[in-house]
């Protein structure tokens, strides 16, 4: 078997070094009548390479690609273009195949890295410090949630109705367990955002105000004023960014007062992926470090005087800590993290300012041109590359409609908010570089067409 | 072997991407971003040139011998790349219409048929991310029993020998934890364990294999005694490769396991993540498995989220993840089982075990082996730091083995065992290299035990040596600052005003 | 743009270090009227990755891949699985990106890689040595003609019909300008080679007898009596294998007494890629050495006594020689002749004889299949994996009409020897181990049907 | 940095790759294969490691600066890799019927066109395989064309400073090679090559931008002579990089140019191929180009191959290779060239010549420059050894450049210059790398003319030391070997017989 190198005369050889007479002699501690004999039953033996790539990639065949068509859907994943410098990068085995740097001096590639990392996030997103990443944006804003209460040793969250219901599902599950109180909702179809009714609610219980930028609708605002309302009671402000090519036009959350911003890191160098992995953001000030989760990388000397950077603040690990650690984390998206910081490195600041001004530039084409549509109206009064399109009809049958036609039309907020009729109309919209300007006449005129 | 940082070699004005249009002007009053953001940019041959030289100041199982016991730093196949990189896998959107995405169901489906096969459970969940995520899953679905149950248990036992995480998950979702010592022969004392279980006992996280590369004889009795105390047996999966198509966790009892698929299934680790942990359950946790999860049905696969949970699944304890969990790490590791099958899964067990046990008899002779007399490993062997020169460390052994071209092995862990050192060769080793690691081990705790002074600065070979960490946690530098001006070319301006 | 790192004050800065007051200063040897100003006129502008990407994707779905359907298409390129690792591991920028191992000391992984190609290329073809890669199989062959007249100083080179008619013409075409007199023809359609026939052509004049092993209609004979007639006339029997898999199950040429082995080595590692780059394989008993074209890479050692791998007997090439040269070769084949010795390596002597097998197994199959449909029938008694058959009716047009049914059916004889009528109702079929069961049955018949 | 040799480190039993089926029973007789090849095999992962730790050994262009003079190491965009890879492209048979390969044909063509217009001529041929083969494409042309003339010409001019493969072309196409001298300032003698001129002259073949880094002023004036007196130019285009876009070779009077497009349009070198070498062609050459080619039609693309020859192409030459060429480098190139458009290419060329016109000003004062003074260069810097130290020679300065990081110049050619140093470096490379690549030339330059001893014996900070190539070529050993039995290992036969 092909990665398998020991041949037959070698496991020989080395069972008489052992001193075993068989290899099942070596799983002795298993009780006898859970020790399997053979190769277990009903499943498929080993297959040759040729065999499995033709299996899986008839699975593939399975799935309509994002490029094989008009493309539009958003709401917390974003397809962007990847330059293919990214992936021969990531591929190259001294980074695929490392494990977490450990051992600082034969791991300073993977280091480096994660340092530069730690820049390009804190910067980009307005902040003091970043950390090594985490799982994902969703996993990202509920460990916020937590660092939140221990910061301020108090349990109430108050969620924005405009935060991704998938971020909003994972924080109630976790709240469930942590005994948090968490405020939320669903959101109503305004032009504009519901923060200005949210710093209404701040009271002396509030850990923190979480708030999502642009949020689910599309919808961007200032949040300087709900930042002073936090500060002012005590509470933290925790902005959540899921696309975060928006921030090459827009303002950070950092900029504008934010203490905790986490995000998505998948719009950039990672791609779809069918959900993942991605990379979360965890971002924040200096003065809240040591009680941020995940790993950290910082910069010092070795023995020689010359610069290096190790993992460091591991005291509030699970591996050094236990159960007082400020998670349970131990991984961190390496690779992903690693796509992020080499994409954002191709873009550079005037590359990410460029393309962003060009997302914003096509949705605005793309919002302009299906408003023209009798019936349909683009809610929101400001949006970066993603808007809510309401319709005359449910979005969710329109959505089916147009995929028979190979036009993935968007996000409805009937599969988002399958609970709430309110919101069925909706239609979550994002345009990035990648959509072209026939693709969004290709989808104006079947909507139109489905529509009529 | 220096490369400078992205900061100092790039500038703002620089792109490695070109557009094919000029950006149009945006309307974004107050919140256009006008400040300088400070991200440098690189031409596309200066990134591939820094990215590259960075590689190569890594250590990697492409290099060589990775024995980090407990990590499975096993070969990573590269048709798993290729398939997980095919356009409907890695550009599908995980909210297109079901319609669309039936092939990426039916990998979820197909892997998670197989994973349920191998462990001899009830089902899974798919979604964690990573084997800390997955244990948080498994201790969610136990309280989440409990709850449906009435019941209000708050304690979680867990065993000396258990990795960090497990008390970090218990703690994390609120309960106590409380430790069980180890026997001498390395394993849990069943009765110890069986004297603090009673009705405040929601269960216990075992690793199994354990820590010290055993395997806990007494599983099925420790779980038939929890249960029967009322509680639930979590198993901490990340050993499941030495013995996976061998022994079915199912068969010893145990309620929820999590698999790090970047473990047993080769999926890559790079360089810290991203893991994948899915979690097998028995029919007693698996109603409170989390959201989504695919199903099959006549006309195809269906997924199960928050709108059609209410009746098919209504007792989910909610959602872990935005999205599906691991894709990228399905489609690799389904590819690796396939490649395997039943019969290559029980001969990466026995190889990865074959492997431990030869490097633990070809080295018990010059490093103490603690647990050695009793019996054989499974997939790692142990040693402690027991007679050492006065002054020699496990860390020196570790640091010595850099310059002989390895990565060491996983150091002072298990906790149970002083100086610890855990070798893990794992089933993709040939018994070639595994002669000449042992030769280099032998070697460098000749020297240790001799007291070899050049011993204590080692590494002598690597890009870098011993690092300053704690310099690095007293006054953290976590991020790029423009330095200061150097002193010795002052801007004109400081020059005028001083 | 993505390629160039120079900013425009970077160029300021460099005319001023240089002394010229613009670029154009730096063209000055450029007669003025030949120097053109602004961009050429008619051709389009840079373009983003996004968008040059797009434009190949759209013409490489204009092509019919093999993967897409059953696929028989073989006389002289082979389709087989290549795995994932080969892949990889060429595109490793150390690889990739190197040059010609000029010097030695940091180029040893090309060098050390070359003397293992070498080796294994010398072992698989039965011969002593082998050079480090031609451009391809037709112009090995080519060189290996001219070689034998370099040493036999004879102009007369004797070329089996069974050999392919495109390195047949290749020879023609460089003979037509080195004097040398070629002596050739079609095949006729006998199940048998036209060896014996050839062994009694041989006389005083002749420098080289020239057979491919298996032939341009996959028959397979054994060149002993051959080999034996050429060295009682002084000539020299050149075999040319343009499936190198075979040898894998039947017997080397060199074994069987050849004096020069030339092949296309691209069924190994390199895949189809509609012609090239492929791999040509050169390899001749020791005393010819000398007279050998190409690079070739030798075994030393370093001053401190490491052994070490060097360029050597250059004095052979062009670059010291000049005119007197033994060809005017400067570049190999090497990021071809790595993945050919890697997937060599991943198949060891035991994978290849076991994939020999399987071909020649799935190419039985197919002939039993296929001799079943009225009116066909195999023309070989003997065969490797690629067989003729012999169809009721003109190949060319039934080939047409099953590429209508996605059926890739093999190359006919009418495309090979468009001007000679009697072949025309052959058909050369391949079956690799990318073939299945059920393609041999949708092949069979599709066939049935189109000639019913 | 010692890796061994697979035939040291495999088994022929081992193999790498598994197969679904067995083997059935070949009936081959006499013919079947019976005794041992001896080739070794590894399993993936130990194959993985071994290729990886190879190519660790190898300096690169994703590595560092690499300013190999005429062979252009520029940047290799890894966008062409991935176009390379489509399986469209990747996975298609070059006898497959042409409607199923029209996309195939459509690079050719577009690619082709491309050619054309940045050359200004009249048609290309794409099949040759590399650079040399080009040339022999274009003089089999111009042979070709004197014969359709009926005249007998056996003379090819070729000016001293001509890459050496001109001459062996020439010569191989049975042509008389007679050399022309340079000038002082390092270009051709145009009164010499006029003298030379006559009825037994079918053409020259000439360099430009040259050898030495110097545009051919005299181009057009020397390609008018030879057509008056009934010869063809034949120009060696492997430094059309440093004009692309800039200048036509088409209005320089050129008949026939060969074009390497691992240099002009970044596919890459892959360690010394493959290349890919197509022609361009005056309308006079046009007739006699080889086959197959592509047309392009109304109703889509169609392939000239020996079949439709007849009528269509007539006075062709023949075939050159067996199919189209190297397909996967046009696709390479085709993709460059569409990247940087009309304007991307012609800021090419300027950024090409202006940072070897930086290198060539900012050394000037340290090493000889021997054409500085008669103006610019164009892509190629080049210095003599004049002025070294006695008994230190231009290979010091390249091995102590190696030591340095760097890959050293193109040394001893051009043979015009004594101890000729070319260095090209680029429109790849920024400043800062340049800058840096001159600060480590200039200390070695300075070390070499102040006579440091270390620097004779460098390199001392690479993978091997300076290797004996006399012993390698006096005593070739081309293939591995099983070793004799080591003398202190001596077979137990051995013992008893002596």
């Amino acid at each position: 078997m092909r990665y398998l190198p020991l041949t037959s005369d070698d496991r020989s050889a080395m069972l008489a070094t052992i001193g075993a007479a068989s290899i099942d002699e070596l799983f002795a501690d298993v009780p006898v009548d859970a020790r399997l004999d053979g190769p277990m039953a009903g499943l498929p033996m080993h297959a040759s390479e040729l065999a499995v790539e033709r299996h899986m990639a008839a699975l593939s065949r399975q799935n309509r690609a994002a490029a094989d068509g008009p493309f539009f859907l958003g709401a917390g994943a974003y397809r962007h273009h990847v330059p293919a410098s990214v992936d021969h990068l990531i591929q190259r085995g001294e980074f695929l195949t490392a494990y977490t740097p450990y051992q600082p001096e034969i791991a300073q590639g993977t280091l480096q890295m994660l340092f530069e990392f730690q820049s390009q996030v804190a910067r980009l997103l307005g902040t003091d410090v970043a950390n090594a990443s985490m799982y994902d944006g969703s996993t990202a804003c509920w460990e916020a949630i937590v660092m939140a209460r221990r910061i301020t040793k108090r349990g109430k969250a108050l969620l924005s109705t405009g935060l991704h219901p998938h971020y909003r599902s994972v924080a109630r599950t976790m709240a469930k367990y942590t005994g948090d109180v968490l405020v939320d909702g669903d959101p109503s179809l305004d032009a504009g955002t519901d923060w200005a009714a949210l710093a209404d609610k701040i009271d002396r219980e509030t850990s923190c105000v979480v708030v999502q930028y642009p949020d689910i609708l599309g919808r961007i605002d200032d949040m300087t004023a709900l930042a002073a309302a936090c500060q002012a009671a005590g509470a933290l402000l925790i902005a959540v960014v899921t696309e975060p090519v928006a921030l090459g036009l827009i303002k950070a959350p950092g900029e504008m007062g934010a203490d905790i911003v986490v995000g998505e890191g998948q719009s950039i160098g990672v791609g779809l992926q069918f959900g993942g992995p991605y990379v979360g953001l965890f971002a924040c000030k200096t003065k809240y470090v040591r009680q941020m989760p995940g790993r950290l990388c910082g910069e010092t000397v070795d023995a020689n005087g010359k610069r290096g950077f190790v993992l460091t603040l591991s005291t509030r690990e699970q591996h050094i800590r236990r159960e007082k650690a400020t998670s349970n984390i131990c991984t961190n998206s390496g690779l992903c993290a690693l796509a992020f910081s080499i994409h954002m490195t191709l873009l550079g600041e005037a590359g990410l300012r460029q393309l962003a001004a060009i997302n914003h530039g096509r949705a605005k084409q793309a919002a302009a041109e299906l408003a023209k549509i009798p019936g349909v109206s683009v809610l929101n009064n400001s949006y970066f590359n993603e808007f809510t399109l309401l319709l005359p009809t449910e979005a969710r049958p329109v959505i089916h409609k147009l995929a028979e036609r190979d036009i993935l039309g968007g996000v409805s907020l009937g599969r988002l908010y399958p609970a709430n009729a309110n919101l069925a109309n909706g239609l979550v919209v994002a345009v990035t570089e990648t959509v072209t300007a026939a693709d969004i006449s290709v989808f104006a005129a079947a909507l139109k067409e489905v529509l009529a | 072997l220096e490369e400078a940082l992205i900061f100092e070699i790039g500038s703002t004005e620089t792109t490695g991407v070109d557009f094919d249009e000029a950006a149009s002007a945006a309307d974004l009053g107050p919140l256009a971003r006008t400040a300088p953001i400070g991200l440098p940019g690189l031409s596309e041959a200066e990134t591939v040139r820094h990215y590259t030289r960075l590689s190569r100041q890594n250590y990697a199982i492409d290099l060589g011998l990775f024995p980090l016991g407990s990590c499975t730093m096993k070969h990573n196949p590269r048709l798993n790349e290729k398939v997980a990189r095919m356009p409907g896998f890695a550009d599908a959107h995980p909210l297109q219409p079901q319609e669309t995405v039936q092939g990426a169901y039916a990998v979820i489906h197909e892997l998670a048929e197989w994973l349920i096969t191998l462990t001899g459970m009830h089902s899974v969940a798919m979604s964690p991310k990573a084997g800390a995520h997955g244990e948080l899953c498994g201790i969610l679905c136990i309280k989440a029993a409990l709850e449906a149950r009435g019941e209000d248990r708050r304690v979680i036992l867990v065993p000396e020998s258990a990795h960090g995480t497990n008390p970090a998950t218990a703690a994390f979702a609120g309960f106590t934890v409380e430790d069980i010592p180890a026997t001498e022969a390395g394993r849990v004392n069943l009765e110890a364990l069986k004297a603090r279980l009673g009705p405040d006992v929601a269960g216990v996280m075992i690793t199994n294999p354990n820590t010290c590369g055993l395997f806990e004889r007494d599983m099925k009795a420790i779980s038939d005694a929890v249960h029967v105390a009322g509680g639930y047996v979590y198993c901490d999966g990340a050993n499941f490769n030495a013995i996976v198509g061998r022994v079915r966790p199912g068969d010893l009892g145990v309620d929820a396991m999590h698999i790090n698929l970047h473990k047993t299934f080769s999926t890559p680790h790079g360089g810290g993540g991203p893991g994948s942990g899915p979690v097998v359950l028995s029919e007693a946790l698996a109603p409170f498995a989390p959201l989504p999860f695919v199903t099959k049905h006549a006309e195809g696969f269906r997924l199960i989220e928050e709108e059609s949970a209410g009746e098919d699944h209504p007792q989910t304890f909610g959602r872990m993840t935005a999205f599906h969990g691991q894709m990228g790490m399905f489609t690799r590791a389904l590819t690796y089982i396939l490649s395997h099958g039943a019969d290559g899964l029980k001969q990466v067990a026995e190889d990865a075990v074959l492997n431990a046990n030869y490097v633990l008899r070809s080295l018990e002779g010059v490093l103490d082996a603690p647990f050695a007399a009793s019996g054989p490993c499974m997939h790692e062997a142990l040693f402690s730091d027991k007679g050492l020169a006065e002054g020699f460390s496990t860390l020196d052994i570790a640091k010595g083995l850099i310059d002989e071209g390895y990565h060491p092995m996983t150091v002072y862990f298990p906790l149970v065992v002083h100086g610890a050192m855990l070798v893990e060769p794992t089933e993709t080793e040939s018994k070639a290299a595994l002669d000449q690691f042992i030769g280099a081990l032998r070697s460098i705790a000749m020297r240790a035990k001799n007291g070899d002074p050049a011993l204590k600065s080692a590494p002598h070979f690597a890009p870098r040596a011993r690092l300053d960490e704690t310099a690095a946690a007293r006054k953290p530098i976590l991020a790029w600052n423009e330095p200061a001006a150097a002193p010795d070319t002052p801007a004109p301006s400081e020059i005028g005003g001083s």
